[in-house]
């Protein structure tokens, strides 16, 4: 239980070791400016392609290319709550204290890349329908998503105690990951309940790769992106409780 | 679940125990051994973790680092530890009798009913008054009557003798000379002087 | 650039919009990441 | 057992002396529903083909609404930290209070619901619908709000971050809940869409109160 | 004077600090906005025209759901009793509290109000008078409100209390609101309930302070 | 509206004075005369009806029968009472400081600034942690702060000891006799010892 006694042992797997948020800071700070390069030069590629050397598509002519940016964020959308849940998981059964940081440093890079996926989708929307917002199933559910984001980000500035805050918002999330197939299932079914011929088809087109290739670029540029910024939010929330530790013992110094 | 059973004989010992608010350590490395029968008064100046030793010690709080057993306590017996706060959980719009009756049915209750109880700290007249009525000294001893209806061999008890009037501290002497006879223990919180001969004293913190 | 149509202003907006998004979101990050450590640093940690 | 029926007990004194709360959130729900023609204006065949919604509507933000009472004072007063201590385990206390909060907000709230039905121009079976779901889907909705309760019980502040937690993931009770009422696909969609509604009451009233206690626990160390 | 400011800086820090209160008023308000199509069905035609009344409801509720923080906090730990002893007015101890409240519920609400009126299909010019309409019509909400959160302080129960007690007062305020936006009677109609929801507001922002400070004195006797 | 003036002299005179909640009396036909520059000490049991006749002095309940005056006091001057009930009026998420000022905003402030009552009351070091993280004696301390900040010349107390170690108890006789030294007047219910000496003795209710 002494997370001290841990530390203190020669012999540590990887895993134990990673454990130790110095370790951790050590080891990944130098990935960061490679990573962020990789991100910047694919990001880069993929604008180039998607605006300079890809098609219109037939049906929705040059709108499509909103796409290049809509599917990645509204992947991110959903991968990042997935990976909050893995983290919740660690916080409450491995009690990995990187848990808890991985945890919150995700939540605001969730809620922003959902809400850009609703904007880029109502952006999309307005050409193709006609209006910023139909209540759809996939939009709809999205729109929820974000709900849920932005209700663990408020529960994460309520507390005061990080610590405690870690374990209850790991709760919340995993029950919100319960919950998530049940809103999307019931939301589709409300959907399909409403406008039987739905906007979007559930296999939808196949696209040709003259418009894959971009897309591909673009997908792994935002998930690369997510990944830097997740680590470089880490460590700042590694630092943070270190600052908020010396602070108050430098306060207590004074009172000693 | 009653517990009219005689109460089991529990130590409590602790080795390099550290305890403090999130991680701002404010008692360490403790070693203490408080044997059944015998009490602990915890003294020391305003803000000296008093308060957060014995919420510690009840669980409620979990340890910084070290260790706390209490020796002879079977967990599959049910809780064995009361711990009065600064805070008296008495709520308005229950009257005296209910809030008792409440705490017997939730702590499981002992041969001593509620009634008897609040006899003995001197609430009988109030039974059926709102207890959100009673004075700050009457609360307290309301505390006390819930010591006695679900009998429990360790008692954490934080700075009793607030708001208690004469009476009420030397019949507040008078339950803890009881319960160590009957092979309980105690660690009480206190700023006051409590007639309690042989017990042993901490003193947390050394200013203010 | 090649033309983007008669809905260009759409598809401009949607790229400008997460631009603008992640700017700010990498602007907090980075400004939060270095203020944590300028405070670390005026408490002489050497660590960070 | 004796502590199970102690905490239902003192729950339900508590909220029904003084018949304070209950008529409270009664109101609440009544005025919530007999707003909304103010809003929207009189007509009456628009209002009868919303009223399902309306009723529902009212009824989940009565419920989210009460959810503060639900642990908060407990907190202030230390008898949580007596609950932690009693001979009874955590999650034994939350379900007492989750089937005291059902029989105390949603019971009443379903025995006013004819009232609101007359005020929003609902015919008959249609209103008949309407308090079977009500009663098949408010469980789900306490079982929910007793776990955002928990959540938020340990924040100093808190209020209405329950139900703002709590709504997202209730979103499915309303879409059954009014789906059973006004099929737009038939009696067929219907009658699954309250199997959805009792699936969901059940399923969460038996994970709720193990996950609230875990939030409990944990939140106060 | 220091009083004032004193009384008025320590709700907005208390309010603001941290964060919480504001962002979780502001989703409340969000929500139930958003969760209207999910219980009347994703009409747009429909929903635009009950848009406005929509809109005035989840910002009704968002304004009267925070009244309970107003007063009672302060009255449990005792700061209502120093607030009687203290060098100045309790009207203007009311009055500074009301400002506190409009600017840190009403104000985030009217800013975020764009989003609600993109999902509920508003268009354009509708929305610049709903926006204008909130603007001047929850003055008086926060006002009446804070009179209501007065009268229910002294009663030891109250929570959802404040919120009942109220809501019928400021009917009116909703009947403007709505009116200055959907004129069933054409502009002339609008502008004119526009002048009333601004007279309202006025009214009750003059008188309210010294009703609610009546209130809560003799209510603590 | 500063009241850096020194004090008036006033002195407080009831006659029989009858107080109590609601319409049940609890302290009936009392007659009392407090000068400036004493100190008048309220005993009894629990429940007596002691921080019911504080509220009452305080005029934050009404008495039910009888006179009660404050002899030498201009109400246009604004009010000249400091009550301190068994609560603290103190509010997580301000800070102390913060808490103290908005008191000195509140009452009017007087020659001593916040910071340096804090330093008097012996907690400077925690000017700056959220008052709701403070221990209760801690809070106790800041209420002390807050008499100091602004001088009013009548103090009523309800136990003001409770919860402070004995540097507190030191720390708070002091301040009662510099006040008084000021001419100030003050009543204190309590059921400690308080080293005042000279102060008068009131016994309220014969038993608990
Ligand atoms: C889980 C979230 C979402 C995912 C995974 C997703 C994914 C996709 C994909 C893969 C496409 C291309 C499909 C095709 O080419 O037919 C698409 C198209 C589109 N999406 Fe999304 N999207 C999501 C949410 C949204 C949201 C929230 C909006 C609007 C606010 C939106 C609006 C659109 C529009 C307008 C189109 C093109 C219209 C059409 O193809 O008929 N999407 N989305
Ligand atoms: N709000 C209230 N409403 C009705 N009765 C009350 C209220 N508060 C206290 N009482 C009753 O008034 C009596 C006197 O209470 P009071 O608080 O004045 O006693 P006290 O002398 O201060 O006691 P203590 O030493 O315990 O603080 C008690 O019997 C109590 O039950
Ligand atoms: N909830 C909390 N969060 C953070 N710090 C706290 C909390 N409660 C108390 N503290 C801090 O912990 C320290 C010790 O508090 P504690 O209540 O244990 O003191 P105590 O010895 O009981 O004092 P007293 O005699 O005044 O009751 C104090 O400095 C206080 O500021
Ligand atoms: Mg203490
Ligand atoms: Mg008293």
């Amino acid at each position: 239980m002494n997370l001290n006694g841990i530390d203190d042992t020669p012999k540590m797997s990887w895993w134990s070791r990673l454990a130790h948020p110095g370790q951790f800071l050590s080891w990944t700070r130098p990935l960061i400016w490679p990573l962020a390069a990789l991100t910047l030069v694919l990001m880069l590629v993929g604008l180039w392609f998607a605006f300079f050397n890809s098609p219109a598509d037939y049906q929705m002519g040059d709108t499509v290319r909103i796409m290049y940016v809509h599917v990645p964020t509204a992947w991110l959308s959903q991968f990042v709550y997935a990976a909050m849940s893995v983290s919740a998981l660690g916080t409450l059964v491995w009690r990995h204290p990187l848990a808890d940081v991985s945890m919150k440093a995700a939540a605001p890079l969730g809620a922003a890349f959902t809400a850009m996926a609703l904007f880029t989708g109502s952006m999309w929307g307005r050409p193709t329908w006609g209006t910023f917002w139909e209540w759809d199933g996939r939009m709809t559910s999205t729109l929820i998503l974000l709900f849920i984001y932005l209700g663990i980000i408020a529960l994460w500035r309520a507390f005061d105690d990080q610590l405690r805050a870690a374990r209850v918002v790991a709760v919340f999330t995993l029950v919100g990951a319960v919950n998530v197939p049940i809103i999307k299932f019931s939301v589709d079914w409300w959907s399909t309940l409403h406008q039987p011929a739905s906007v979007f088809r559930a296999d939808g087109p196949t696209m040709p790769g003259s418009l894959l290739t971009p897309l591909f670029v673009m997908f792994f540029a935002f998930t690369l992106l997510f990944v830097t910024l997740q680590l470089l939010a880490m460590h700042t929330e590694i630092r943070r409780r270190r600052l908020i530790t010396l602070e108050r013992r430098a306060a207590q110094g004074d009172a000693l | 679940m009653t517990q009219g059973q005689v109460q089991h004989r529990i130590n409590l010992k602790t080795q390099a125990l550290a305890c403090g608010r999130g991680d701002a350590v404010l008692v360490a490395d403790l070693s203490l051994e408080v044997a059944a029968g015998s009490a602990l008064l915890l003294r020391g100046p305003n803000g000296a973790g008093k308060s957060t030793l014995l919420l510690t010690l009840a669980g409620l709080l979990r340890p910084i680092s070290g260790t706390l057993v209490f020796e002879g306590a079977d967990p599959e017996a049910g809780p064995f530890i009361h711990h009065c706060g600064h805070k008296n959980a008495v709520r308005p719009r229950l009257t005296v009798l209910e809030t008792l009756r409440f705490w017997a049915d939730l702590n499981g209750s002992g041969p001593l009913p509620p009634a008897a109880a609040l006899e003995r700290v001197g609430l009988a007249r109030t039974a059926r008054v709102d207890a959100g009525y009673l004075s700050a000294g009457q609360q307290r001893r309301l505390v006390l009557a819930r010591l006695l209806v679900s009998p429990r061999p360790v008692w954490l008890l934080d700075e009793p003798s607030a708001a208690l009037d004469a009476a009420g501290r030397e019949l507040m002497a008078a339950l803890l000379v009881d319960h160590l006879e009957s092979g309980g223990l105690a660690v009480i919180a206190t700023h006051d002087d409590i007639a309690l001969p042989g017990a042993a004293t901490l003193t947390l913190g050394a200013e203010a | 650039m090649i033309g983007l149509g008669e809905h260009a202003e759409f598809i401009i907006a949607a790229y400008a919009g997460v631009f603008i998004g992640l700017g700010l979101l990498i602007g907090r990050i980075v400004y939060d990441s270095r203020r944590v450590r300028a405070r670390l640093e005026a408490l002489g940690d050497r660590r960070g | 057992m004796s502590g199970f029926l102690g905490v239902l007990q003192r729950e339900l004194r508590l909220n029904l002396s003084g018949g304070g709360e209950v008529l409270t959130l009664v109101l609440f729900f009544i005025i919530v529903g007999a707003i909304v023609p103010f809003a929207i204006g009189p007509d009456q065949v628009l209002l009868a083909s919303i009223a399902p919604g309306i009723i529902w509507i009212a009824a989940f933000l009565a419920m989210l609404l009460g959810l503060d009472r639900l642990f908060r004072p407990d907190r202030d007063d230390g008898t949580l930290a007596l609950y932690r201590l009693a001979d009874m385990s955590m999650a034994g206390v939350v379900a007492a209070k989750v089937i005291a909060h059902w029989l105390t907000t949603a019971l009443p709230l379903i025995i006013a619901s004819p009232f609101l039905a007359m005020i929003l121009a609902m015919d008959g079976p249609t209103f008949a619908r309407t308090a079977l779901s009500l009663l098949l889907g408010t469980p789900a909705l306490a079982a929910f709000g007793a776990f955002g309760a928990a959540v938020t019980v340990a924040i100093r502040r808190g209020g209405l971050l329950a139900p703002i937690l709590i709504a997202p993931l209730c979103v499915p009770v309303l879409i059954f809940g009014v789906g059973a009422i006004a099929p737009l696909g038939g009696p067929d969609q219907a009658s699954s869409a309250m199997l959805f509604l009792a699936a969901l009451s059940l399923m969460a009233l038996a994970l709720s109160p193990f996950a609230a206690a875990l939030a409990i626990d944990w939140g106060e160390e």
